[in-house]
């Protein structure tokens, strides 16, 4: 088989998802990588749930740190014109109602119906549920990014996830390390595969049964 | 592209108003708060059936040869929604004060009320205020304390919650809101100015579309980060008065 | 009888209830004249509904008027230190949210329980329920500042409101043009008169029966 | 008299927090957003059988003779909630994010946990705003979609409103808040920095007693009223780390 995306590749394929105006959720690791990769002429909105709207790029040295600028995920901020500082419950008014048009999270397992498991491994300390329920919940529209198998090789793309739910039918769609699938009302769509990688070869580390688009494309990026 | 809210006109701006529509409409009172030119272009725009919720209907213009009243009472090129009512456009209001006939001042709304035309949601203004934000913030009912016991409260669910009663109110799902702030910027973060904050602050965001209306537009970065009131998120069109035509 | 009390001296007794460092939100008419008739050496916090904290002194001539700058009574505010302003759902978190130390508002009619009608006078136009239904409901303590009487001279303290209640049981302290009344669980407690009026006089405009203070006062002025 | 709430010493500010007592405790994260000076002066206090309400219950202070992390992880002189933890005097965490044992800093809440000693109510971040906002503002109940048909769900009454469906949740009623501020005036507004506003601009006034920790007291009228975050309505004490004693 071929080689699986690394990290970076996939946010770049994530930050397709991105479109001009957009107001946009990052959750931690793989999605936040993302904002790396903006479009070429695309202007979006980041907001980070713990009180900022309007960030972009990162602190790059340990003198540009500044502890009252932070995203949800730890990363320090610059400042930008056009940014916005609240406190949590206005930014979970925001995000509850509606008004975040693309989030990006990470994922343990999604269901065939779009069910997400994100925040607790049966068995281990009690998870961080943090801001990704209500994110989940609330986001116009919600993409997964996540590698396609466990460590051992398992599907993390299930039936049903065995794992307590974040929010069922709340993915819209998947970006694992070897394709993109749609969550559609009759079932997952394969919409693109990696490089290398073929539709049989997606499926049989897949549990639920895959549609094929009739333009199934390779992943450009 | 760059994000620019900016619209050309007001006309613009209102053009997809629809016949039915639920509409918010800021300001308090003949305070500098009311989005006055938004309100005339919808009024030139014609939607009818129109739902409106603010904190009073508005009285609506003058009528003709009236005497203007002693102090003057209101801002340049003020208007309220009164003059949506005065144009037949609107069908229900949903307000915490109606206001009464004045000399040289009669009451459009209590006239079309009377006439069974209009019909009225009288709502206490917190929990009008509280409706509002609610549909802003994704929570569709919350129970209040305000009402029990009185003719408000009357029909609604109560609850009583560790020894006290509550009712049960729901979130105003508005289409469109209008709103009038200080200034804004292209990605429509706004600002205000003292009490003309006031209901405009609460119902950007609130509706299917937010329609803002500032006196000026300023550079993305020129409002103060920790001092916007209504970030840019809440805000989907801007007009000017300096930067939109319209009248 | 005696002379009633005019609004400006009932303002002037319904200002002797303002505490040092109180937060008070004044309704309009009666109450609102009170603002000037702070007594020496308090600072009081004033809070206007329409999102003003922290007002004070008015506009005095047509060019110092803002129109950017009112309180719920239309009164031209001026700026002044420590103010801020929030739209009006942050103001009635600050009202509903019980931070009002104290309200004074307008009558029409209070009960012996302390209900109070201020809003609906049946048969006229719909009233203005306004805030202050929700200051009723949420100040925590309220003063009603009106005459004792209608205009033909008949009680406005009565066994039970006519009108429709504003909220039910809310009223602490009942201060007219002839006397201050205190609603206690027991009753309505008569702790002052005006200036040659006797308890008597104070009954015989009353519906309720009187409890009289141990300590009735002629209300000092 | 001229209204002065500041206070002394951070002693002095949590001088009467009682065992027993449900503490919404600011900040997110290791930024510069928790109210260290107080959490600490609490730890000497020592009130037991505390509730902690907030986005993490905080890993306290490193184990003696631990590496510290390779990168700096917070500002000078920070602490967080998990030192009264450590200091065995908390029974309950009321957060979204409790946390996991890492390398040199086991965690004495999941320890405590494990031991039966605290337990954990577990809240989507979002909820916990929001119960928190709903007892500053005198809601003591609302519906959200957040939860429905997952384990936070579970055991909570639901409602199905316009064809979705909804949790009922209940506002935190709170004794005290500890929030963290930039700039304080002697009325108790409060402006905050950047991120670090965060939990502390939804907590402060949703407690019985809020005590404001700042960095630095400013002359009445300094704050911009247009720009104020926390009026000082809300604000019950305030500490400075220039002007209050304790340290």
């Amino acid at each position: 088989m071929a080689e699986r995306l690394d990290e970076q590749t996939m946010a770049l394929r994530v930050a397709r998802e991105f479109e001009d105006g957009m107001v946009v959720n990052l959750g931690v690791g793989i999605p936040t990588l993302s904002s790396n990769y903006i479009p070429e002429g695309k202007e979006i909105i980041f907001q980070s749930e713990n009180g900022c709207l309007g960030y972009g790029q990162m602190a790059t040295s340990e003198e540009e740190r500044d502890f009252n600028l932070i995203n949800a995920g730890g990363q320090f901020l610059i400042k930008q014109p056009g940014m916005a500082f609240f406190d949590h419950a206005e930014s979970f008014s925001m995000i509850r109602g509606g008004h975040i048009d693309l989030c990006v999270l990470g994922g343990l397992q999604v269901s065939e119906k779009g069910d997400l498991a994100n925040w607790l491994i049966p068995g281990r300390e009690p998870g961080a549920i943090g801001g990704a329920m209500d994110l989940a919940f609330g986001a116009t529209r919600l993409v997964i990014a996540m590698t396609h198998t466990t460590k051992d090789n398992q599907p993390k793309i299930l039936y049903k996830c065995s794992y307590p739910l974040t929010a069922p039918g709340c993915v819209n769609l998947i970006v694992t390390d070897i394709a993109v699938i749609e969550v559609t009302d009759d079932g997952l769509l394969l919409k693109e595969t990696a490089p290398g990688w073929t539709a049989e070869e997606v499926q049989a580390l897949t549990e639920p049964k895959l549609k094929i688009a009739l333009d199934l494309k390779q992943m450009s990026l | 592209m760059s994000i620019n809210k900016l619209v050309g006109s007001f006309d613009e701006a209102v053009a997809d108003v629809f016949d039915g529509a639920i509409i918010l409409i800021g300001g308090f009172g003949p305070a500098n708060g009311s989005p006055s030119y938004l309100i005339r272009a919808l009024e030139r725009q014609g939607a009818k059936n129109l739902t409106l919720v603010g904190n009073s209907p508005g009285h609506g213009r003058r009528a003709p040869g009236a005497a203007p009243p002693a102090i003057r009472r209101g801002p340049p090129n003020y208007d309220n929604g009164g003059i949506l009512i005065q144009n037949n456009q609107v069908i229900k209001a949903i307000c915490a004060f109606p206001g009464h006939s004045r000399p040289g001042m009669e009451s459009d709304f209590h006239k079309q009320l009377a006439e069974g035309i209009m019909s009225l949601e009288m709502v206490p203004q917190g929990t009008l205020a509280e409706r509002i934000r609610a549909n802003k913030a994704g929570i569709p009912a919350f129970f209040t304390p305000t009402g029990v016991g009185t003719a408000i409260g009357e029909g609604k669910e109560t609850r009583i919650i560790d020894g006290k009663e509550y009712v049960l109110e729901y979130a105003i799902k508005a289409d469109f809101a209008l709103v009038r702030a200080h200034k804004a910027d292209r990605w429509g973060n706004l600002v205000y100015q003292g009490t003309s904050r006031n209901f405009n602050g609460a119902m950007a965001g609130a509706a299917t579309v937010t329609i803002a209306e500032v006196d000026e537009m300023v550079e993305l970065g020129d409002l103060n980060p920790e001092g916007i009131a209504t970030p840019s998120i809440y805000v989907n069109r801007v007009t000017s008065r300096q930067d939109s035509k319209g009248e």
